[in-house]
């Protein structure tokens, strides 16, 4: 009776994920200690969903996602402090970067598999950070590009000042929204199926008669433009470009969180981020060894809940789902 | 008795359980004694500053320093009676030496913790994201470590104070210093970051005065834990002087191989910030003899009254430690806001802004004040040499070669910064 | 079944050679396989059997020669582009998509014919292709497990899984490589009957060792030796071959 | 530049010969075990920062540099093996992903631990006496210890190749890292050998630590980027590959240290374009799937 309970409450989020991640992050700020945070984990978790479809759901494990949410930064940061773009705009210019960039790097590294594929975008991710690192007036160097400051805007007759918290968290929310209801719907299209075939078992793929590599550079474009416009939406939060954005250490948190929440699920990465930062928010507060705290229960994580927290109350969920066939979630839309 | 707790407890930690205990406090206080109004009072709203430091990172040692010191300065006012009756609390948080954790640091300090002010920071990259978020919000900074870019117009607002000495006063006391006692021909090894360039720049204008030529400006990877590379042609060019442009563990690191290339031999070697934390750290034999400039060292106090007093005060609240130069810092950052605090009679960042410009004050080190146009503290550079040998105690590692007195034309012009007037 | 039209000839191989290295895997081999036919290649381990089935399959192309598919050279094109022309193929080892359902796994392989890069549109939509798969699960007796994940099949049932999702192509050609291996005998016979009947409708070509399992239900026989085209034709003629008979069923 | 003489290219050289040393040696040991347990170690890093720290407790325990040479890689390996017995020994079969990231948990673990024994700050570490100063090579003065190192490199290698090419347990390991199932059929322990290399391939870190640690500051986080370090080299060389990390080593030591000389502020990234351009032409690594010693 407690399964059906959690079973039948799993299937009805499985049914309208979206609906369900944007009645949480509604009212997200108020569990949050403070709205900054709350923000982070909003534009971390966007991160991390845009990464797992990666490495989540294709299974290819990039070191270099950093650049696409640093290019997403940069680009609107710049477009709006030397450009005076309409933040609207500096966006799209943003996110249109991003996934160029991310074509760009696609199409070098997926000539290469497992490990080797890992460190070719660390590579191609590094010398992006150069690039920008090197461009001081442009982007500021190792300063960073500051002065990304949006005035208060009106939008649908609502007046919006970014440097009100809430006002802040609601505006992001609203691009957040948009990105997780596109890639909700990449997950179960056509196409979705395809690069979990892929992940699954690449020969095969290709036996079934999928251009593997051309799928490979698609969700790799995809993974880019959603990561873009996470780093977009930072460089609004922050009014700040740090150069450390394009850093690989950035591409590992990225990892750690799906990690954390569990990959190749839906709402796993945002799970994630949202305990990596808590954490790391909690943890540092308590204690000046927070390295060691957060490395111990990363650890703990995998050895234990390699499925992460979302991942397991998912393969609980799914081994009750199983026993009654009918339920459409999991022919359908797949692991939520 | 939250008194007690407010020394007992880290800084960061005690803010939500002292608003308990003022509450109980004022709660009982209300419903019974006489004395209810006073303590209510006394117990008012307390003045919050928040602290943005590295606490864990490549520079936690200074950082924690900082820490220290600051709450030193926070103690003083407080057991002077605070200001007519509120308190000050320090808030620290670590910031890891990241300008985006220093940003969303700084938010929280303003957004949830409501901070009136905003004292820290230990790097150009930190200091300048908290500023860009401090200003959009009309709260006053004061940074606590260098940076020439704070001073220009394009980051500066009436809110942004700069405590600390920036790249080119120090460069250029070093220079005038070292280049007339140790030779012109001059090969700089520059961690190739704005920071780098900045000393660079300030190094290069002073030589000019002085008839100093670069023979080469070597710009190596910041954080490189290898200069071996670069050495071959620094030991080929044979300059007088190498200056080591470059901060913490890359200095300690370029210092140490420079001097295994046996590069000592022919060469004086030279650097704008000898921190002291890196002497001690680096040992005697890496930085045998070796020239810097610094905004504080302790061993200063038998020529400077008012660094005995400090020293003092430091030694007594911290077991006989000596404070550090960045750790001074912190003292002196937290103290200038308060007593503009006092001389505005108020916590409103215009007027507190307005009785800062106006300060002329001496905390550690003699006079000082804030230029007008960019806030920058006009004050005086320690030139230190450093030991290796007859050394007293481990904190005995520099001798005071020459203290370059407070004057605003070793500033860069208030023109030059783009500051109108 | 002989003198047909050059017409109905289905894929045929050209003077094809392969060679790795200094070993010569194949050489000069020409064959022709029919329409709607049920052909085996056979011959003992290391004649090349599975080096010219890849040729076939399009896994490998060939140092010397062509391959002609309907009428149109196919050599050298990628594999994904051979499932598109109409070849199927199921490999040795087993190769299943394993942690998705069985229903998943054909329904992929349908969904080829439909959609490959559209990211927008629900799959849910595209119910003709959930409902072949199912159909197809039917077939090859798999529909009762149809939400079970790939991987906790049986052995046997993911060979099956195998056939379902080539036959989801709709390929007009059917490359089998050894099918029945590692199959207990029941699991064989079922398989085998599963084949001919395929075989009604399109063309199928397996790989096998096992002589005597394949004499019954072939039409065509292709001999291989040492990668050398031994001989060729009716189960009866192979049967008849002097050559077969010394070099293959000699041995056993 | 006017001042590009014979002998300071020469001298740059030796230079980049000498940081290669370090590196070949870092990538060996992190070959070694992906070689035989396809465990990518991201801990490698803090092994060799751990290996620093003690090389410097022990070497003033014993007052002898050789001492700490031998004992701080045998505490170092022991941890390591520790590692793998408890750690990574659990996530066999589980891909490259988990112990990457399990190993990356380890190493914040690891810093913190030397942060908490031995300060935020690191430790002085002073060059053997009998190795101190520079000599003159004809060329430039060159750090007599850095000399050393090239000889201490060519050695722990040389030693490396015998014990794989010439011992049994060498047999074992050239037959693990081309199939553990070889292994399983010559009927030895398999659970014994991956944590025998878990074991040396961290001691070799250690011993690196202890190398390099009179020519650099040694601190906590001093692992952190000599761990990218490696990878890049280990990568170029090829995943597995003892001659491939040797030989790659060397040469991201002197593309490193050439760019230096000609192009100062390349001279981080030369060796990431390196390892793109290496990964984009031979996606294998220099000497990658070819057997251990290859």
């Amino acid at each position: 009776m407690k399964a059906t309970g959690v079973h039948a409450l799993m299937d009805l989020v499985a049914r309208h994920r979206v609906v369900a991640v944007l009645a949480f992050l509604l009212v997200f700020p108020l569990l949050m200690p403070y709205e900054a945070l709350a923000v982070n984990i909003l534009i971390f978790g966007l991160y991390a969903v845009g990464f797992n479809l990666l490495f989540g759901y294709t299974g290819m494990l990039s070191f270099g996602h950093a650049a696409f949410l640093g290019v997403g930064s940069y680009l609107t940061g710049m477009s709006i402090v030397h450009a005076h773009l309409h933040w609207l705009l500096a966006i799209a210019v943003g996110v249109a970067a991003a996934a160029l960039v991310g074509l760009l790097i696609g199409h070098l590294a997926i000539r290469t598999r497992g490990i080797y594929f890992s460190m070719v975008t660390l590579a191609l991710g590094q010398i992006v950070y150069f690039a920008f690192y090197k461009a001081e007036s442009w982007t500021g160097g190792e300063n960073g590009l500051r002065g990304v400051t949006v005035a208060p805007f009106e939008v649908l007759g609502l007046r919006v000042d970014l440097t009100n918290p809430i006002a802040k968290y609601y505006f992001i929310l609203g691009f957040v929204a948009l990105a997780l209801g596109l890639v909700s719907r990449i997950l179960a299209s056509p196409f979705g199926a395809v690069i979990e075939a892929i992940r699954e078992n690449e020969k095969r793929a290709l036996a079934c008669g999928y251009d593997v590599a051309r799928s490979k550079i698609l969700v790799f474009v995809l993974s880019a433009t959603i990561c873009g416009l996470a780093g977009s939406l930072r460089a609004l939060h922050l009014s700040v470009v740090p150069i450390d954005s394009l850093h690989y250490l950035q591409s590992g948190q990225a990892v750690m969180m799906c990690l954390l929440g569990g990959m190749g699920t839906f709402f796993g990465p945002f799970v994630g981020a949202a305990i990596f930062l808590y954490l790391e928010d909690v943890v540092t507060s308590l204690t000046r060894h927070w390295m060691a705290v957060v490395g111990a229960i990363f650890i703990l994580f995998i050895l234990f809940f390699p499925r992460g927290v979302w991942g397991s109350l998912m393969a609980r969920w799914q081994r009750s789902a199983t026993r009654e066939p009918s339920s459409p979630a999991v022919e359908q839309s797949g692991p939520a | 008795m939250s008194n007690a707790i407010e020394k007992s407890a880290p800084a960061s930690t005690v803010t939500s359980r002292r608003r308990l205990l003022q509450a109980a406090a004022a709660g009982t206080a209300l419903a019974s004694s006489p004395f209810a109004i006073n303590i209510v009072r006394a117990q008012g709203a307390p003045i919050k500053i928040g602290f943005p430091t590295p606490l864990t990172g490549a520079f936690s040692a200074e950082a924690q320093d900082q820490v220290r010191a600051a709450e030193l300065a926070v103690k003083e006012f407080n057991d002077a009676g605070g200001f007519n009756g509120r308190r000050v609390e320090l808030l620290v948080r670590d910031d890891k030496l990241n300008p985006g954790e220093a940003a969303s640091r700084t938010l929280e300090l303003i957004e949830k913790d409501k901070v009136d002010f905003i004292v820290g920071s230990l790097s150009a990259a930190t200091q300048l994201s908290i500023n860009a978020v401090t200003r959009e919000r009309k709260v006053i900074f004061n940074s606590i470590s260098q940076s020439d870019a704070i001073n220009e117009a394009k980051d500066w607002s009436p809110y942004t104070f700069h405590e600390a000495l920036n790249p080119h006063m120090t460069a250029g006391a070093v220079a005038r210093y070292a280049f007339p006692k140790f030779g012109k021909k001059v090969v700089y090894l520059t961690a190739d970051y704005a920071y780098g360039h900045e000393m660079v720049r300030g190094f290069e204008r002073a030589g000019k005065a002085l008839g100093a030529t670069t023979l080469a400006d070597i710009r190596h990877p910041l954080g490189a834990a290898d200069y071996s590379s670069f050495l071959p042609r620094i030991q080929a060019l044979k300059p007088d002087v190498l200056v080591l442009c470059n901060f913490g563990r890359d200095l300690v690191n370029s210092a140490k191989q420079a001097t295994d290339f046996g590069l000592k031999e022919s060469t004086r070697l030279v650097t704008p910030v000898l921190l002291f934390t890196s002497r001690v750290a680096g040992g005697s034999d890496a930085f045998e003899g070796v020239v810097g400039g610094t905004s504080y060292y302790w061993g200063m106090e038998d020529s400077i009254p008012a660094a005995k007093v400090f020293n003092d005060k430091f030694r007594r609240a911290y077991g006989g430690a000596v404070p550090s130069d960045y750790g001074a810092l912190g003292y002196a950052g937290v103290r200038s806001v308060l007593q503009a605090v006092l001389n505005a009679k108020s916590t409103d960042s215009d007027k507190v802004s307005d009785a800062m410009g106006r300060l002329e004050y001496n905390w550690y080190k003699g006079n000082q004040f804030y230029r007008k146009c960019d806030h920058q503290s006009v004050q005086s550079v320690i030139i230190v040499e450093s030991k290796s040998k007859g050394m007293k105690d481990k904190n005995d590692v520099f001798t005071v070669a020459s203290i370059e007195a407070p004057s605003e034309s070793n500033l860069r012009s208030c023109t030059e910064l783009g500051h109108k007037g | 079944m002989n003198g047909r039209a050059a017409s109905d000839i289905l894929i045929e191989a050209r003077q094809v050679s392969q060679r790795f290295g200094a070993f010569q895997a194949l050489s000069d081999i020409s064959v022709q396989f029919r329409a709607k036919q049920l052909c085996a290649i056979i011959g003992p381990n290391g004649a090349g059997k599975s080096t010219f089935f890849n040729i076939l399959s399009g896994s490998i192309s060939p140092s010397a020669g062509s391959v002609w598919f309907k009428g149109q050279d196919i050599t050298g094109l990628a594999q994904h582009e051979y499932a598109r022309h109409g070849i199927a193929k199921s490999f040795q080892i087993t190769n299943v998509f394993k942690q998705l359902s069985a229903h998943e796994n054909v329904r992929v392989a349908a969904q080829m014919r439909h959609a490959r890069f559209d990211f927008f549109n629900p799959r849910a939509r595209l119910s003709a292709v959930a409902s072949q798969a199912d159909a197809l699960l039917e077939r090859v007796g798999l529909a009762h497990l149809r939400n079970r994940s790939a991987g906790d099949l049986a052995h046997g049932q993911q060979r099956a899984l195998e056939v379902a999702m080539a036959l989801a192509a709709e390929p007009q050609l059917l490359l089998m490589d050894e099918p029945t291996a590692g199959m207990s005998p029941e699991e064989t016979v079922v398989m085998m009957g599963l084949i001919t009947q395929l075989a009604a409708e399109r063309t199928v070509i397996l790989v096998e060792h096992k002589m005597k399992l394949v004499m019954g239900i072939c039409q065509t026989l292709i001999v291989l030796h040492h990668g050398q085209l031994l001989a060729q034709g009716s189960p009866d003629e192979i049967r008849a071959n002097a050559e077969v008979r010394r070099v293959y069923l000699g041995q056993g | 530049m006017g001042e590009l003489t014979p002998q300071l290219l020469a001298l740059q050289l030796v230079t980049g010969v000498a940081l290669g040393a370090i590196y070949a040696l870092l990538a060996v040991g992190l070959s070694l075990i992906f070689g035989m347990l396809t465990v990518v170690n991201f801990a490698h890093g803090a092994f060799f920062m751990v290996g620093a720290f003690l090389g410097i407790y022990f070497q003033t325990l014993t007052g002898s540099f050789l001492l700490s040479l031998v004992i701080t890689p045998a505490v170092v390996g022991a941890v390591g093996m520790l590692a793998e017995r408890f750690l990574v020994r659990p996530l066999y079969g589980r891909g490259i992903d988990y112990p990457l990231l399990l190993t990356f948990g380890l190493s914040y673990i690891l810093i913190e631990s030397m942060r908490v024994v031995f300060g935020i700050e690191g430790l002085p570490s002073a060059t053997p006496a009998a190795l101190r100063g520079s000599v003159d090579l004809g060329i430039g003065r060159f750090p007599l210890y850095r000399l050393a190192l090239i000889g201490a490199t060519a050695v722990v290698v040389l030693g490396l190749w015998l014990l794989i090419e010439k011992t049994r347990f060498g047999l074992i390991i050239r037959a693990g890292s081309r199939d553990p199932e070889i292994v399983r059929v010559l009927g030895v322990d398999v659970a014994k050998v991956w944590l025998l290399v878990f074991g040396l391939g961290t001691a070799i870190a250690g011993l690196s630590g202890v190398l390099a640690a009179p020519t650099r500051a040694v601190n906590p986080e001093m692992g952190i980027t000599v761990l990218a370090e490696s990878f890049v080299v280990t990568v170029v060389g090829g995943m597995g590959s003892l001659m491939g990390a040797v030989v790659a080593g060397l040469l991201v030591g002197v593309v490193f240290s050439m760019t230096s000389l000609l192009a100062p502020e390349f001279a981080e990234l030369s060796i990431f374009v390196l390892m793109a351009i290496v990964l984009l032409v031979r996606p294998q690594g220099l000497f990658g799937k070819a057997g251990l010693m290859a």
